[in-house]
């Protein structure tokens, strides 16, 4: 019954198409980063403080990305519809590929010929001469796909055929791609430009919706901060980025916006920066990150130069898919990049930054990282998948880094997400959690997935977080233990909503969560190896393991999370000030946001029910895989399998959660109330009783001894961070040498110790760096800096200075003797007469014979170096 | 020995000795001009002095080492002595013999010691230069007395005779300089 | 043996024979340092000469060296004793009759 | 008009500020509204002539040299007045005339003690034309004046209006700059000697071929090609310090942090913003296409030490408390930036180096800009008291967020696109160095950039966020940015924006003009040792046959008494045929 398929060899069919919003998407940046100098500028004076404005501007984004949306499914509908007699055909798939490599390239061409003329005079650029030779060439007998307009600007459509299952024709539309020169330098053009496919579309729409209802929340749960127009000003600067990022024509775009993303989460992390902490974790994060962009700069240069100086994500993908690109330098980069995402998408061991980044206020949480900015890791992966799947050869493996790394994540985060006391931080890391899930249906190849549970999790996470800060918004605090507890009763559909998000994250069906996160565990492949069978892209056994796992720990903390919020007694109210006693409902502004994320929460699910679910037609199945995923006909995405869905392991799964969920609602709601309505935890709990537990229990709480370890902390000290270190090092290390397994071939054991290495020096690596930048605050203390600046003071200035001095010295006695005593004074002496002779001779010199002989020594040494060197 | 001896054996053992008498040399000069006790710096002179007449040996030039031996040790140094005493100089160590010229002078030393390295280093490399410039004097017999003095009193005799003038006039002047009223 | 490690080794003493004369302030010990400018000169020579084939003259100018070189001492310490006996120290800081 | 430009465009630009000096030595000095006028009026006559060039600027031949003025100067040594423009000097050149009135203007709002105008404005207007002169000069002996002017005005600026330990600053940053420029001078005087002026490819079109010469058009066009290796090993050498000190690289900085640390605001911003670009400018200009192959052989000590002031600079930001000093550190590792990108010898890197530059020049002169107007407000630049200045002078605290984003290499802000071209240059180098080596310099440097990050966020933190210290709670004197502080910065401002979007403003300039200096790389025949077997002029003919001591190989014997002047076209017509028959088979 469960059989694999691929994207059949048929599909090398495309058709020209185009369309207005598809090619001029870079209006939607445009407009947020027009609204961010709009606010900056004037909206100070604006009745509501330049939010209207960042509202405004949004709210268009949002319908124009929504006809975006319209107008790609068109693109995919008209393609489906188009008949080999209407369309005319580009008969091999590898020329479609070449194809639009070339239209670029005629752009480029256009923009200035005299490069290639010089290229030839300077060897460095042969290369990049022959590609171009070549494909003016081959763009010769191109023309008539009729992109490579004069005015240095290319818009292509091509869409291809596909036999899909069961032989209904899907079709798989290619991205829109636009662009212009940008900038050139040395012979190689840069453009700037979007790319709008299926992937495209689907973040256009996420991050617009959230944003929007983000904004609409932000005015009232900021409302009368002091930066209220700042506030606004930066949503949109970020927004912007985002956009800017998610449709990205190249990977040097790419970077640009995965920058700025960061300076924006920078200044809305440290919103309130009176306060050092804020401050301190705003650093944290974006220094966190800078790591990982070291990783960014030095993957995208070495694809750069791979896939033979070209940026355009389309080229990288085509390059790496027709092994026309090195699989060494593939692996390579994709290793880099890999920690460029650890950092940004808080996965396993970079993820520290991501909880302290709470400090900034709930919306921006909820819009950085649910929605969008932590995603963006994973939409790195996802675009340039061509480069990832082959290059960490995920395709037919049981392991690879990216998997492993994804799987731990997941685990690491949700257990962590057990021991917080601050909503938010239980937010936080169950938000890492479930990008370790998106990493790792990546990395299995569950590409479809992977996107698909973004863009639920996105739903249902900001939901959550929105739901978190109206409870805090009536609480004034964070804190379950302390602060909260039967809010239930006093703000009823916060509650609701909450509820909602809680179950879709915990993923019980029918609502979004389970469906995605089922189609993740069904594209491990791994339950095939329970069936006998073996699925999709691999047989992934542990990732499905892991993930289960991590579905019931999922289930188990959001039931406490409930508990303690919601039920129980009122715990808050102890502050002094009396508008703490009642806690309130909050205003419409906060909860219309979370009515319609709760909404979407539950019927987001449907947009990707699995093929042949309860027989339906394939027109209702599989929509969102069959809109967003790119086939292998196009070119640059790779020829991934699709898993089939069981039912097995969905009744199996939801099993799981459904008892992990009766677990924790035994221990809480029956055990814990039953002690004292307004207890949080049992007294003589199994951590007290259990030595392994507790011990287990502070581990956790400790995070893991991550921070201790980046920045030195004390309680833990060098032992523990040395252990951990050693820990952490041999997994990447393991993890890498798999990823080398599978894709050097290699005999095992070698590439696990080769593996074992590599990890441990990145490892140090990235410790030193953290250290370096996590220690900021106490930086005076750095031994290292220190040690430069002492090197600086007492070697190379001290030598300096004696220098320095000892050449005063000399050139004073120059002066005194020589140019004072011989020169002038003979001067002087034959101008007076001979009485005054004595009195001259005196002034003539100190008598110290010696210090003539030095001048005179040091004098004919130079004079004869002087000669030597120049003779 | 004789030109017989030129083999590999005895061209490694002449760098040997080289090597080790130079860097005996190198260290006593440098005790010679940094030592706080002047007695104990003229014998350090004694050991450089001894050095450059082994070096003399080994390059072949037997009576210019005996020579020196015989009139730096034998005379000169005696003189010294005898001059350290004159002064009433203390033997033991005395602080104070290098002065504040200090820095300026290593500078000058050095830089000077740059300049003449880089010009034997340039003449080694020079294009004419094989790049080696063995000095064969294990193939050639020593240079004997015979040669030498016949050179001096014939072709050199002029020179000689100055010398020897010049010997005089130092003589009679030293004793007139330093002879008390 | 290359002529090289001859013309190193001679002009290290040399400098070092600079060195001593700039730096020392006691007049014996400046005379010492002559004598190790003086040999190291002497090295050049005798070994050019093994070089070229030229030994002779070259070990004639050696001796004549030596023997100019055993005048200096001669002279120099003479004026030493002298400035010793007119002021009762050799110490070149304060001999500064050039002062006048 | 044109005309008028073609001949005297450049010379005024340069002379105006010196005669607006003279002018103001005739005023007697208690005119002080006269001498700011006068000031001001000058170089702003001299920026208006920049603007007039940048138009009639043949942007389509960037590459070639234009505007050229060749006139009679001192005839013994054969050096002459010549002067031109090509797109590496105009960005510089613009720079400068633009950050000159900019500096003056906001010296009127805060004058550094002892106060006296005529001679600040005067000397700052005799630093104007020192710099200009060298960013236009064509002959060795004018560039080299030109470089010593800008010493001695520096000099003053430092030690007479500079902080507390002003005199030691001044006299350092003056003994070293000196020590540099002496050896840049005998460097200089090999070339004249050895350099033969009837190699180049430019001798027929040029005055001043004849074999001895300082006309720098002729030496960067094959006029070394007959100097032997090693000889240019030396110079090159001799060139490398002087350019060093001046850049500066490490470990010749150190007198940077105490230059920039006791000069006046204004002069900091001047030495930052172009008095460092001297040295990487001689570099591009001089240096390297004089002398092609000393400078493969070269590149790996300027990479290594670019990376190590890359990190030793960042490091030493993080040891630092004084604002200013932790300014001036990091000049040291984004000048390691520039030289890094130098180092490849590629178009792509040096296209990135000078794009660093004027980056830099904005940027860093923006942060001292701040750093002064900070220092008129609270009197001390120690981070550990400062604090809240955002809450204080919010508008300038938010300037000092952006400079110091702009400084840590954002994109989308100028400082990336001098910062990322560059590492991307170092992961391939030119053909003859070796590619490993500059990939290792590219991972340092990225990491140069987390700490980059690292110290200049730090310092936004201890200044700008949190609270102020009750030590400054409420001091009047703290007020928001000034009239003058407006007008002198948003052009700063607005131009590293600028820059940051469309940084082919600049690139486009210089990518032709540096393909051109680097042309005589791609003759120069090298063997394995990468020895120069033979140079071979642009047009194809054999000007020499050298082996690796630069001697004429011939067959009666070896010639080397005259390597400085080797003419061996019989030798050279053998050796190319053999080369023939070699390639042929």
């Amino acid at each position: 019954m469960s059989t694999t398929y691929l994207a059949t060899e048929a599909s090398n069919l495309a058709v020209e198409a185009s369309g207005f919003f598809l090619e001029n998407v870079w209006i939607i940046p445009a407009i947020m980063a027009a609204s961010f100098v709009v606010i900056l500028g004037f909206g100070k004076r604006m009745p509501r403080g330049g939010s209207e404005v960042g509202i405004a501007a949004v709210a268009v984004c949002f319908v124009l990305a929504l006809l975006t949306a319209g107008q790609w499914i068109g693109q995919v509908n008209e393609a489906a519809a188009c008949t080999p007699e209407t369309c005319d055909y580009i008969v091999d798939e590898h020329h479609d590929a070449e194809a639009d490599a070339d239209e670029h390239h005629d752009a480029e061409a256009d923009a200035d010929e005299h490069h290639d003329a010089e290229a030839d005079a300077d060897e460095h650029h042969d290369a990049e001469a022959d590609a171009d030779e070549h494909h003016d060439e081959e763009g010769a007998f191109q023309v008539d796909t009729g992109v490579g307009s004069s005015d240095g600007e290319s818009a292509s459509a091509l869409t291809a055929f596909t036999e899909a299952e069961e032989g209904s024709t899907a079709a798989a539309a290619k991205a829109v791609v636009s662009e212009r020169t940008w900038w050139s330098n040395g012979g190689i053009n840069f453009t700037v430009g979007t790319m709008v496919d299926g992937l495209t579309v689907t973040l256009l729409v996420v991050v617009t919706l959230v944003s929007l209802l983000v904004h609409i929340y932000s005015t009232d749960y900021v409302a009368g901060d002091r930066r209220f127009t700042h506030y606004f000003g930066f949503l949109s600067l970020f927004t912007a980025a985002m956009l800017f990022f998610v449709t990205s024509a190249n990977v040097l775009q790419m970077i640009v916006g995965w920058e700025l993303v960061g300076v924006c989460s920078f200044a809305l992390i440290g919103h309130w920066w009176e306060e050092q902490p804020n401050s301190d974790a705003a650093l944290k994060a974006f220094l966190t990150n800078r790591v990982g962009d070291i990783g960014l700069l030095i993957g995208m240069i070495v694809l750069f130069f791979a896939s033979d100086e070209k940026w355009g994500i389309i080229e990288i993908n085509a390059g790496a898919i027709e092994g026309t690109t090195s699989h060494t330098l593939l692996l390579i980069a994709s290793l880099c990049l890999l920690a460029a995402v650890m950092s940004k998408s808080g996965q396993f061991f970079l993820h520290t930054w991501l909880p302290d980044a709470m400090a900034g206020p709930t919306p921006v949480s909820a819009l950085i990282h649910a929605a969008t900015m932590v995603v963006a890791g994973v939409y790195l992966i996802a675009r340039l998948y061509g480069v990832f799947f082959h290059g960490l050869s995920i395709g037919g493996s049981s392991i690879n880094a990216l998997a492993v790394i994804g799987a731990v994540t997941t685990l690491v985060g949700a257990s962590l997400a057990f021991v917080q006391d601050d909503i938010k931080k239980v937010l936080a890391y169950s938000t890492i959690s479930q990008l370790g899930y998106m990493t790792l249906a990546l990395g299995v190849g569950a590409w479809t997935a992977a996107v698909f549970h973004l863009t639920t999790h996105a739903l249902f996470k900001a939901c959550l977080f929105l739901g978190a800060g109206s409870v805090s918004h009536a609480v004034h605090s964070f804190d379950m233990k302390k602060d909260m507890g039967g809010m239930r009763k006093f703000m009823p559909t916060t509650y609701k909503t909450f509820l909602i998000g809680s179950i879709a994250l915990a993923g019980l069906p029918p609502l979004a969560g389970f469906w995605s996160k089922d189609e993740i565990l069904a594209g491990t492949g791994g339950w095939g190896f329970f069936e006998g069978e073996s699925h999709a892209n691999g047989a992934y056994t542990i990732m499905l393991v892991m993930g289960m796992i991590t579905a019931a720990m999922t289930a188990a903390y959001m039931t406490r999370v409930m508990y303690l919020t919601f039920f129980g007694e009122f715990r808050g109210g102890h502050h002094d000030d009396a508008h703490h006693g009642d806690p309130h409902e909050s205003g419409p502004r906060i909860l219309w946001p979370l009515r319609i994320l709760a909404g979407l929460a539950v019927v987001a699910g449907l947009m990707n029910l699995p093929k042949g679910f309860l027989g339906l037609p394939s027109g209702w199945t599989l929509r969102f895989e069959h809109y967003v995923e790119p086939l292998a006909a196009t070119g640059y995405f790779p020829k991934i399998s699709h898993a089939d869905p069981s039912w097995s392991l969905a009744i199996f799964s939801t099993l799981v959660v459904a008892s992990a969920v009766g677990v924790a609602y035994y221990y809480y709601f029956v055990r814990v109330n039953a002690q004292s309505p307004s207890a949080t935890e049992l007294v003589n709990g199994p951590t007290e009783r259990s030595r392994l537990l507790k011990a287990g229990h502070t581990m956790l709480k400790n995070r893991y001894y991550l921070d201790h370890i980046y920045d030195g902390g004390e309680p833990v000290g060098a032992a523990g961070a040395n252990a951990m270190g050693t820990i952490f090092g041999a997994a990447a290390g393991l993890t890498l040498g798999f990823s080398l397994d599978n894709g050097l071939n290699q005999p095992f054991w070698p590439s696990v110790m080769w593996g074992v290495i590599l990890g441990l020096t990145i490892f140090t690596i990235v410790t030193a760096a953290l250290r370096t930048g996590m220690g900021i605050a106490s930086v005076v203390k750095q031994p290292m800096a220190n040690a430069a600046n002492w090197v600086h003071e007492n070697v190379i200035d001290a030598a300096v200075d004696e220098v320095g001095k000892n050449s005063v010295k000399t050139a004073d006695a120059l002066y005194k003797y020589i140019d004072q005593g011989v020169i002038d004074g003979s001067v002087n002496a034959a101008g007076r007469g001979s009485q005054g002779a004595g009195g001259e001779l005196r002034r003539w010199s100190t008598g110290k014979v010696q210090q003539y002989a030095t001048v005179m020594f040091a004098g004919a040494t130079l004079l004869a170096g002087l000669l030597i060197i120049v003779i | 020995m004789t030109a017989t001896l030129a083999t590999a054996e005895t061209v490694v053992a002449q760098n040997v000795f080289f090597y080790l008498i130079a860097a005996v040399m190198v260290i006593a000069a440098l005790r010679v001009v940094t030592t706080s006790n002047m007695v104990h710096a003229a014998l350090y002179l004694v050991v450089v002095l001894a050095g450059v007449a082994a070096q003399f040996i080994l390059l072949g030039a037997e009576f210019v080492g005996v020579t020196q031996v015989l009139v730096y040790i034998g005379a000169v140094i005696v003189l010294f002595l005898f001059g350290i005493m004159l002064t009433r100089a203390k033997v033991g160590a005395e602080d104070g013999l290098s002065h504040d010229n200090v820095v300026p002078a290593i500078l000058t030393a050095v830089l000077l010691l740059l300049v003449m390295g880089f010009a034997v280093v340039d003449f080694a490399k020079a294009p004419w230069s094989d790049g080696t410039l063995v000095i064969d004097a294990l193939d050639r017999a020593p240079t004997t007395v015979e040669q030498v003095s016949d050179s001096i009193f014939s072709t050199y005799i002029v020179a000689f005779e100055a010398i020897s003038v010049l010997l005089l006039a130092a003589l009679i002047g030293a004793i007139v300089v330093a002879r008390k009223e | 043996m290359y002529l090289v490690q001859f013309l190193i080794l001679s002009s290290v003493l040399f400098c070092i024979g600079v060195y001593g004369v700039l730096a020392r302030r006691n007049a014996v010990l400046v005379l010492m340092s002559i004598e190790l400018i003086l040999n190291a000169v002497n090295i050049n020579l005798i070994a050019f000469g093994a070089f070229n084939g030229a030994a002779i003259p070259a070990e004639v100018f050696a001796l004549f060296i030596i023997a100019v070189a055993a005048a200096e001492v001669g002279v120099g310490l003479a004026l030493v004793l002298t400035i010793y006996r007119n002021s009762k120290n050799i110490d070149l800081h304060q001999v500064d009759l050039l002062k006048g | 008009m044109e005309a008028f430009l073609d001949d005297w465009g450049l010379t005024l630009v340069t002379f105006v500020p010196l005669v607006g000096a003279l002018v103001m030595m005739a005023t007697p000095k208690e005119e002080e509204s006269a001498h700011k006028m006068i000031a001001l009026g000058t170089s702003l006559i001299a920026a208006v002539f920049g603007v007039l060039l940048l138009f009639n600027f043949d942007y389509g031949d960037a590459g070639a040299l234009q505007f050229v003025v060749d006139k009679e100067w001192i005839n013994v040594i054969n050096s002459r007045y010549i002067v031109a423009l090509d797109g590496i000097s105009l960005p510089l050149l613009i720079l400068t005339l633009g950050v000159v009135p900019l500096c003056i203007i906001y010296s009127f709002g805060h004058f550094p003690e002892p106060h006296n105008p005529k001679a600040f404005l005067s000397l700052i207007l005799v630093l104007e034309t020192g710099m200009i002169g060298s960013f236009i000069a064509q002959d060795l002996i004018l560039f080299f004046v030109f470089f010593e002017v800008v010493l001695l005005p520096m000099f003053f600026l430092i030690g007479v209006w500079g902080g507390d330990d002003r005199r030691y600053a001044s006299l350092k940053f003056f003994l070293y700059t000196l020590f540099g420029s002496a050896l840049m001078l005998v460097s200089f005087l090999a070339l004249f000697f050895l350099a033969d002026g009837t190699n180049s490819t430019m001798a027929g079109d040029v005055v001043s071929a004849t074999e001895r010469t300082f006309d720098m058009r002729l030496l960067s066009t094959g006029a070394t090609a007959g100097i032997a290796r090693s000889a240019q090993l030396w110079v090159f050498g001799g060139m490398f310090i002087g350019f060093g000190v001046k850049v500066p690289m490490f470990p010749f900085h150190t007198w940077l942090p105490d230059a920039h640390t006791q000069a006046p605001t204004v002069g900091s911003v001047i030495l930052a913003a172009v008095l460092l670009k001297l040295g990487t400018y001689g570099f591009v200009r001089i240096a390297i296409p004089f002398l092609p192959e000393a400078a493969a052989a070269w590149a790996p000590v300027i990479g290594l030490l670019a990376v190590i002031g890359i990190i030793y600079g960042a490091l030493g930001c993080l040891a630092q408390t004084d604002m200013k000093r932790l300014i001036a550190f990091s000049s040291v590792a984004h000048m390691g930036f520039v030289m890094l990108g130098i180092s490849t010898l590629t178009d792509f890197g040096i296209n990135a180096a000078i794009f660093g530059m004027v980056a830099h020049g904005l940027i860093t002169g923006m942060l001292f800009f701040v750093a002064g107007s900070m220092k008129d407000r609270y009197h001390t630049l120690d981070m550990g008291r400062l604090g809240g200045l955002l809450l204080q002078a919010p508008k300038l605290g938010w300037i000092l967020a952006f400079a110091a984003m702009a400084s840590l290499g954002l994109p989308g802000l100028a400082g990336f696109w001098g910062e990322f071209p560059a590492i991307l240059a170092s992961y391939n180098p030119a053909a003859i160095l070796n590619e490993s080596v500059w990939r290792a310099f590219m991972v340092v440097a990225a990491l140069g950039t987390v700490l980059a990050a690292g110290y200049l966020l730090w310092m936004v933190q201890k200044t700008a966020f949190g609270n102020p210290t009750e030590e400054f709670a409420n001091d009047p004197h703290i007020r928001d940015v000034s009239k003058f502080e407006w007008i002198s910065w948003s052009p700063f401002l607005v131009l590293i924006v600028v820059f940051g979007f469309y940084p082919n403003a600049i690139f486009n300039l210089t990518d032709d003009a540096v393909i051109g200096s680097l042309e005589v790389e791609s003759v120069v025949v090298l063997n394995i040792d990468g020895d120069p077997i033979e140079v071979v002029n642009a047009n194809g003919d054999v000007i020499t046959v050298a082996n690796s001591s630069g001697c004429l190989e011939q067959e009666d014997g070896i010639d080397c008494f005259n390597n400085n002047r080797i003419k061996a076209e019989r030798a050279a017509a053998e050796r190319l045929a053999s080369l023939e028959t070699a390639s042929g088979n």
